[in-house]
């Protein structure tokens, strides 16, 4: 074997830039035309893309099924749809958008956008990636497909025990959803673990922590929080299962199991999941309003430390689900100051961001419209979640449908606006192409108001009696009119977010060709050509600003000597960027396929039988050990300098 | 009085004295080094005879015989065994008058005569058959089986599961009078033995786990004519309760208590049977009784005391009348039916000679209470209790332990005693010569959990699901030779088993008992030293008796046959594998399929020619 | 947007103003007054600041001409930072003593509610237990033999603090009469208090407000409050067993309610009806609802009950008997009678 | 559509293919009538009680609220025989057992007809079957919040039923 040296190796440099760098990059980083090119993809923008759009279908599905739940509601003593069918509904609407829409599609951004925001070529173990996404796919089919068959569940979202118990939901409906959990969490878990490793240690050169573009910051804290709630659920998930299946007493009260243990388990990871939502959605607002505003964020380092203090507090409230079980009623009140700080965090924030628009220029282009329409309605939402931190409020609204008007505030209006918003915004940096802006704001206009009409009234429909989850109600109680209202506004929002869809598909075919950074922005992912090429940059940039495109706007330093016939990443360091070892990325593979479907045939059939999971392994086993295997000797030289 | 016993068991018992150091005065062997003598007027000159199931009126098991005695006894051999054909649960003593033997039978109940004169062996006399009604077999909470019939005067008297009390010619085995007295579609079945005296039968009824309302009646012996009837829930007129009545304690008093110590009409479903034992004062012309656990076992649908359940009256033979009325357990909270046997002893209690009835109760403690007024002089525990923490005895109420109280939605782990108590029905026996009683009984624990029952007339009225385990120790059961003055055991066996079966005393100072796996044993009275013991073809839950044959000999005879609460098992045959079955009892005895079968065998052991 | 801003005030009179038999926004207990009290405070202190959000977002909108361009720095930026960051603090300051304010608040009235029966008056005890759907009504008194059991409806003296033991048979239900107080889960293995105080004499409608399977819709409880002497009227009356059926039809009714399906699982004291399992029907025709709140009492009612019960409430436990016409005017005309 | 996706969608159509009604939370409408001649063998609606989830824990809830377990404990047997061993006295289909909770039998099952409905008492035969894990595993249920007693059902081994033909008279054979 020759011994190369370094000096032999094809690099890029100022021997090897322009058209023949990228010629040789495209080869290296590039994927197998067609089908297996597409099963065997690594590259986190395919897989990017293909979580979105996964994610924008489940959304679709719990939007259906939020309609045709509000068609039964528009009318009291309705007696469209069975309980059954309604009570599968909402625990399909619920679990769908919890578990299936916005934890997905938030780390579905972040997957897309973080290695381009930070200027990397790819995220950190990219094969994993490909698996959490066949994960998360199998989990959401399952569960539909269930539906589909009648074995959808219907113990609610939240499942509690017993109800979600062997004996209260006979069959395999909890199984089913159980199993999904199961599913979704090692999806997210392997994601959160991707994107912890990926923003610490393969940031551009230069950017320090303190440098860092907030979406990265709240992808990094929502990473960490998935890590640190996300096994309170498995745990909760594992042990139902392991009730309805074998017969454990985990939480059967006769037995001195604890049906509360549920809930203390579930709100463990069920309140800091609304933050894994909405931090990342913070980060879209700051990169709109930034970019829209043509000035810095305001406060940078406030807007940090609100994200770090909402993901640590965010750790302490979930007592405040359990205000009515009669826990302690002293232990209450930390849960209420607790609550109340929160609102702390993102009171900060929405000053800042208003600020940056007050001192700025601001353009109000449709991802600034939904940067508005997230303040208006997002702050609705948390108000009159202050309110319910009240141990004594929350006792008369908590479970009305004030609290349906609470969250979906906070819900649609902290996560899905952003989203809509950041939609809009890197839509051409998808695509290469614009959405059109007419259409947009058409959109915006009727999901706004349509939002409004649908949800405001249901805040008095609350406070006038209406209880959550009832498939009908009687009709001299006076929630007759405000019910038909909040359907007609769901019609709107859906017809709106049909517009929406419509404007998505119609741009991404004729939409206006955008160039490399059409919205002026000063991020690192606007410095590569729209859609990136598979290796995001030609050189690793090098970054000395928190605007490097605003604050470099003619020559954007970078960086060379990465290897370009091998995948190879620059490692920097954790805290000040400074480059510190380069480090190859996984090829294409097909085995996260394999194994994916090989635990999905254990998750599956655990459902049915325990003994699944001992035979089951032995695949698991197999395909971990394929997508292990070592492919080729050690390269010629050491990988660490 | 008593009359003397023979001058040979006089020497007999002399000797025994003098082996074991023991100086008992032999001018008062009847009254024992502690004192304690049965109730004079309870007890007859033995006769060699064995005419109801307790022996005697002071319900002593205790036969004066003493052929067989410490020295003989193992030499026991057997001399005669016969099948009966029944493999259901034997708990019916042989009666032997004269020189007839009479075994009771389970369902479908069964009298069967043999002439013990019979040449060359003893044969068949007669056989009556009752024919009871199917159905009831479906409304008897542990198994089907009968405690016993009773000889007086030339009639035999018994009860049949399906409620009928029948009056036999002993001689023909010929009905003389049926009376239809228990309704088994409202789930009143009978087991228990009648007691006769003063021309009545007293019988009372099964069926506390079927919500139906107790009673103790007493039929004329001659025609079979109710002469009256005493409920144990309800009004006072019901109750029989007037004047007269006189309970000792502060809470057993007040007007119509049997229905406002109720929820509104739940007295009426309300349990109380008196199924156990009967004993009868001749000289106060009192009987005592206990009666048993008020209805449903689920204790949360039946607030307040539940009177007149588990506890002991004390009633007029000749109207009904109730003179006092002692609860031993207020709001039962585990199914303790308090319808255990009453020894009738007359006793010095802290120095002073007493008329005593002595009952060692479900619930653990063995009470010693007043013939006349009621009090209850101790209550101690002989087995072991975790339940309640004592007995008050100014107020006489039992202390519960809440922790142990059983609670819709949770299980109570590792309540003591059992819902079969401490001590279920199988009486023990007291010997006048050592003054000990011999108390066979178990040493369990269990689990329950309650929840709400639905009465449905006819079928269990429970609320409860019960696990019950060997308690601390690890062994299930305990033969207690108690003595009553002193207050405390003066010796135990351990048994692996539950003791399902009666003891017996006899003036040879010998003592027998089986086992549930079907050991026959026979130990000394004064020291508890296992003599002889015999296996038999099933399980031990009967009645042995000793009596004197036709040719002189002492005889002792039981029925063998596994079956009752707690071997319905093995006589079921029932599950193991569910914990649960036969009330819980199932999970305490699973080995007992392994170790006995299904059965129904008499046997007769004798001492050698 | 700005149609909403001065929205809230206004509709908290609008809410108050028409307190309905199942609404927050009453006063109707000592506990919901005060919680309602709270809720207009928290109402007041929150809108303030929605009004300074939108207020300031308006601002920065018409202000969008603003010298800053392009994120490069101007002459005037240093000052306007200045100005930005003392606005900072100050709204900062004012949220978190404004929330300081508020938990108090919170915390006081919340003390308030936990003071049970401060005047130390003597109380109704009453158990409540939650089935799948419906509740079981027991009143206990010191003599058993008192004791009242009735279902899906609660009768309450004015003035006189009631103590309810929530417990549940099934699954985790939660009680909640919005006029009279806040809820509390009846959870299964555990027995939750919640102590009302009602203040005014009227009848109010509770709900289960758990989901609690199937029928959670179906799971309404009357509350009736009013005077003590007509609470003990009702005491008295719920007290006595079933009228004696009168006409041959009732007595027809009488015949079957009694001795087929319906007294395997009803409870009709003074008969042989007792089951336990199923809601007490002693008095069934003196309630107001049917089976829960689903139908109201009245002959159709009855009729439509008895003959489809799943028709009704779809999935619930009483299972559809198959009367024919002749048993189900003589079953709905006997239970009529029980008043 | 990708492989994993398929591969569930071939499992549960598997299961569907084994019987789309096993979820179906039955809502009858129509009243069923009182009597209902028995077919000797194979009554259609054994299937449709036996292989469902729901009707199975209808039925569960009833062998409680029917006091069928103060004799039968949870299949272990008491004062009535048990239910979950492979001996039937008086047959183990699910007609069989129908006939017995309807009926009665001799030996002291009283009978429940005019107390419960036929629809009940097809439910209660499912959960009884269920004790000796007789449907089909995925139907059957692990516990119930009650003290843990029996081995749940759905690990437990399928019994052959003695289908001991039911006694002359007695039976819906005759």
């Amino acid at each position: 074997m020759t011994v190369l040296s370094g000096k032999d190796l094809p690099r890029d440099g100022e021997q090897l830039q322009g058209p023949a760098l990228d010629a040789r990059l495209a080869r290296t980083w590039g994927d197998a035309p067609g089908l297996w090119g597409w099963i065997t993809t690594t590259d986190h923008k395919r897989i990017g893309i293909r979580y979105i759009v996964t994610g924008m279908v489940f959304l679709v599905l719990a939007g259906l099924s939020a309609l045709w739940m509000r068609l039964q509601l528009a009318t009291p003593e309705n007696s469209m749809m069975t309980p059954d069918r309604y009570n599968q509904l909402f625990t399909m609407h619920g679990t769908t958008m919890m578990f299936l829409f916005a934890v997905p599609i938030m780390e579905a951004m972040a997957i897309y956008l973080v290695p381009l925001m930070i200027g990397t070529r790819n995220i950190s173990f990219p094969r994993l990636n490909a698996f959490s996404y066949w994960m998360y796919l199998a989990g959401g089919v399952m569960i539909w497909v269930a539906f589909v068959l009648n074995i959808g569940p219907d113990a609610g979202w939240f499942s509690y025990t017993p109800l979600s118990g062997p004996q209260f939901s006979p069959g395999k409906r909890v199984d089913i959803w159980a199993q999904m959990i199961t599913f979704t969490e090692v999806a997210a878990l392997a994601v959160a673990v991707e994107l912890v490793a990926t923003i610490l240690k393969q940031r551009a050169p230069g950017m320090t922590l303190a440098r860092m573009p907030l979406f990265v910051w709240g992808a990094l804290v929502t990473a960490f929080m998935v890590i640190f709630s996300m096994p309170s659920v498995a745990l909760a998930s594992s042990l139902l299962i392991a009730d309805r299946l074998i017969g454990t007493h985990f939480y059967n009260a006769a037995e001195h199991g604890d049906p509360l243990l549920w809930q203390h388990l579930f709100w463990f990871f069920g309140h800091p999941e609304v933050y894994i939502i909405f931090l990342p959605a913070t980060g879209f607002v700051s990169h709109i309003t930034e970019a829209f505003s043509r000035r810095p964020v305001f406060a940078y380092p406030a807007m940090v430390l609100s994200l770090v203090t909402t993901g640590l507090l965010a750790f302490g409230v979930w007592v405040h689900h359990m205000f009515a079980t009669g826990l302690p009623r002293l232990g209450y009140s930390f849960y209420t100051a607790a609550t109340l700080a929160v609102s702390i965090p993102a009171a900060i924030q929405i000053f800042c961001w208003i600020a940056t628009m007050w001192d700025g220029r601001p353009r109000f282009r449709v991802p600034l419209l939904y940067v508005v329409a997230f303040i208006v309605t997002f702050v609705i939402g948390g108000l009159s979640g202050v309110m319910q931190a009240s141990v004594p409020i929350d006792l008369q609204v908590h479970d009305t449908y004030f609290v349906v008007a609470h969250f979906h505030y906070v819900l649609v209006g902290g996560a899905v606006f952003p989203l809509l918003g950041a939609f809009t915004y890197w839509f051409p940096k998808f695509t290469g192409r614009m959405m059109d802006d007419r259409l947009g704001k058409i959109a915006f206009w009727m999901i706004f108001i349509g939002f409004q009409v649908a949800f405001f009234p249901m805040h008095f429909l609350g406070l006038m009696g209406m209880p959550r989850r009832v498939y009908t109600y009687p009709t001299n109680m006076g929630w007759d009119e405000l019910n038909l209202l909040a359907t007609i506004g769901s019609f709107v929002v859906a017809a709106a977010f049909l517009v929406f869809i419509v404007n998505a598909i119609f741009s991404l075919a004729r939409g206006a060709v955008a160039g490399a950074n059409p919205w002026d922005a000063p991020g690192l992912e606007w410095a590569t050509s729209s859609p990136p090429p598979q290796y995001n940059f030609p050189h690793i940039p090098v970054v000395s600003s928190r605007t490097p495109l605003w604050d470099n706007r003619n020559h954007l330093p970078v960086m060379t000597g990465l290897r370009v016939d091998d995948r190879e990443l620059l490692l920097t360091s954790v805290m000040e960027a400074i480059p510190d070892v380069r480090d190859p990325s996984a090829m294409p593979s097909a085995w996260p396929l394999w194994a994916a479907m090989a635990t999905t045939c254990l998750f599956i059939s655990s459902i049915f039988t325990p003994w699944a999971v001992v035979i089951g392994a032995f695949p698991v086993a197999a395909a971990l050990i394929g997508w292990f295997w070592p492919k080729s000797p050690p390269g010629p030289e050491p990988v660490i300098e | 009085m008593r009359s003397r016993p023979s001058v040979r068991s006089r020497a007999t018992f002399l000797a025994a004295a003098a082996c074991i150091l023991l100086p008992l005065p032999a001018s008062q062997i009847h009254a024992a080094a502690n004192g304690a003598r049965p109730a004079p007027a309870a007890t007859a000159p033995e006769d060699g005879q064995w005419t109801m199931p307790s022996k005697d009126y002071a319900s002593t098991r205790y036969s004066g015989l003493d052929q067989i005695n410490r020295q003989n006894v193992a030499r026991l051999k057997l001399t005669l065994s016969w099948d009966t054909g029944s493999r259901k649960g034997q708990e019916a003593p042989p009666l032997v008058v004269g020189s007839t033997m009479y075994l009771t039978m389970p369902f479908p109940n069964n009298i069967i005569a043999i002439d013990l004169a019979a040449k060359p062996r003893p044969a068949v006399k007669w056989v009556f058959r009752p024919n009871p009604r199917p159905m009831s077999q479906g409304v008897a909470c542990c198994d089907v089986v009968n405690r016993g019939a009773v000889y007086a005067n030339g009639r035999l008297f018994f009860n049949t599961l399906d409620g009928q009390v029948i009056a036999l010619d002993a001689a023909s085995g010929k009905a003389v009078w049926r009376t239809q007295v228990g309704n088994i579609m409202k789930g009143e079945t009978i087991t228990m033995s009648p007691l006769v005296a003063e021309g009545k039968v007293i019988v009372g009824d099964s069926g506390g786990e079927f919500g139906v309302r107790g009673w103790l009646m007493a039929l004329d012996a001659a025609s079979g004519k109710v002469a009256w009837k005493a409920f144990h829930t309800g009004p006072d007129k019901d109750v029989l309760i007037g004047p007269d009545f006189h309970p000792y304690y502060a809470a057993d008093r007040g007007k119509d208590l049997g229905v406002h110590s109720w929820p509104a009409d739940a007295w009426k479903i309300g349990g109380g049977t008196a199924w156990g034992w009967v004993s009868y004062d001749p000289q106060l012309k009192m009987i005592f009784y206990g009666t048993g656990n008020p209805g449903p076992w689920n204790p949360e649908q039946r607030p307040g005391d539940n009177k007149w359940t588990t506890g002991v009256f004390a009633r007029d033979i000749a109207t009904g009348r109730a003179r006092w009325f002692y609860q031993s357990t207020p709001h039962d909270l585990y199914d303790h039916d308090d319808i255990n046997e009453q020894i009738l002893l007359d006793m010095p209690v802290r120095g002073q000679m007493r008329q005593v009835l002595v009952r060692p109760a479900r619930n653990g403690y063995l009470y010693v209470i007043d013939r006349k007024s009621g009090q209850v002089y101790s209550a101690d525990p002989y087995g072991y209790i975790n339940s309640a923490s004592g007995v008050d005895l100014r107020t006489g109420r039992l202390i519960p332990v809440p922790s142990k109280a059983p609670q819709e939605g949770r299980v109570v782990r590792n309540i003591g005693p059992t819902a079969s108590g401490a001590k279920d029905w199988n009486p023990g026996a007291f010997s006048p010569r050592t003054g000990l009683i011999y108390l066979p009984h178990e040493n369990l624990c269990m689990d329950e959990g309650v929840m709400e029952a639905n009465y449905i007339s006819g079928t269990p009225y429970l609320g409860a699901d019960a696990k019950m385990y060997a308690g601390p120790g690890g062994n299930r059961g305990f033969l207690t030779a108690w003595d009553p003055v002193r207050r405390k055991a003066a010796w135990k066996i351990r048994e692996d088993l539950p003791l399902w079966s009666p003891a017996l005393a006899t003036g040879g100072d010998v003592v027998f008992y089986g086992t549930m796996d079907g050991w026959f044993k026979a130990i000394d009275a004064l020291t508890g030293k296992l003599l002889w013991r015999a296996k038999l073809d099933s399980g031990i839950i009967g009645q042995p008796i000793t009596y004197r044959g036709p040719d002189g000999r002492q005889y002792v005879a039981l029925v063998s046959g596994v079956g009752g609460w707690a071997g319905a098992i093995v006589s079921g045959p029932l599950d193991p594998g569910d914990p649960s079955a036969a009330l819980g009892f199932v999970n305490a005895v699973r080995d007992l399929p392994k170790r006995t079968q299904a059965g129904g065998r008499l046997y007769v052991f004798a001492l050698p020619r | 947007m700005r149609r909403r801003l001065l929205l809230p005030i206004p509709l908290f009179v609008l809410v108050s103003g028409c307190a309905g038999i199942q609404s927050v926004s009453d006063d109707a207990g000592r506990e919901s007054g005060l919680i309602w009290s709270l809720f207009v405070l928290f109402g007041i202190v929150t809108a303030i600041f929605y009004v300074a959000v939108i207020a300031f977002l308006i601002a920065a909108y018409w202000r969008r001409g603003g010298s800053n361009q392009d994120g490069l720095p101007d002459e005037g930026g240093v000052t306007r930072e200045r100005s930005l960051r003392t606005a900072f603090f100050l709204w900062t300051g004012a949220v978190i003593g404004s929330l300081s304010l508020l938990a108090l608040a919170s915390y006081f009235t919340d003390r308030g509610l936990a003071s049970v029966n401060p005047e130390n008056k003597p109380m109704v005890g009453i158990d409540l237990v939650a089935n799948q759907w419906w509740w079981d009504v027991r009143y206990h008194y010191d003599d058993p033999s008192q004791n009242i059991r009735t279902a899906n409806e609660i009768h309450l003296p004015a003035g006189v603090p009631a103590m309810i033991s929530l417990k549940s048979n099934d699954v985790i239900h939660s009680f909640w009469v919005p006029n009279l107080a806040g809820k509390q889960d009846l959870i299964p293995g555990r027995i939750n208090d919640i102590v009302l105080m009602p203040r005014r004499i009227g009848h109010y409608r509770a709900q289960c407000a758990e989901y609690c399977g199937l029928q959670h819709a179906h799971m309404a409880l009357d509350v009736i409050v009013e005077s003590p002497a007509d609470f003990q009227r009702w005491e008295a009356a719920q007290r006595q067993p079933a009228p004696a059926p009168a006409t041959p039809l009732a007595q027809a009714g009488y015949a079957y309610v009694t001795s087929r399906e319906c007294s395997t699982c009803h409870n009709i004291a003074g008969t042989n009806a007792n089951g336990t399992v199923a809601p007490d029907l002693t008095h069934v025709a003196g309630r107001r609802t049917i089976a829960a709140g689903t139908l109201p009492m009245n002959r159709a009612g009855l009729y439509a009950w008895i003959a489809d019960p799943q028709g009704a409430k779809p999935g619930n436990n009483m299972p559809t008997v198959g009367l024919n016409a002749d048993e189900l005017h003589a079953v709905a005309a006997y239970l009529e009678t029980l008043k | 559509m990708s492989s994993p996706c398929r591969a569930s969608l071939i499992l549960l159509a598997f299961i569907l293919l084994a019987g789309c009604d096993r979820e179906k939370r039955g809502m009858t409408h129509e009243p069923k009538p009182e009597t209902m001649a028995f077919v000797p063998s194979g009554d259609p609606r054994a299937s449709d009680y036996e292989n469902n989830a729901f009707q199975m824990s209808q039925g569960q809830r009833l062998f409680m609220w029917m006091n069928c377990v103060g004799c039968h404990a949870h299949g272990g047997g008491g004062m009535g025989p048990p239910l979950m061993d492979d001996k039937w006295r008086y047959g183990g289909r699910m007609e069989d057992i129908v006939y017995t909770i309807l009926n009665g039998r001799p030996n002291g099952m009283p009978p429940f007809k005019g107390r419960l409905t036929e629809q009940q008492a097809w439910q209660l035969a499912s959960y009884v079957r269920s004790l000796s894990a007789q449907p089909r595993q995925d139907v059957l249920y692990s516990r119930s919040d009650e003290m843990s007693i029996t081995e749940p059902a759905t690990l437990k081994e399928r019994n052959a039923i003695m289908n001991e033909p039911p006694a002359p008279g007695h039976g819906p054979g005759k």
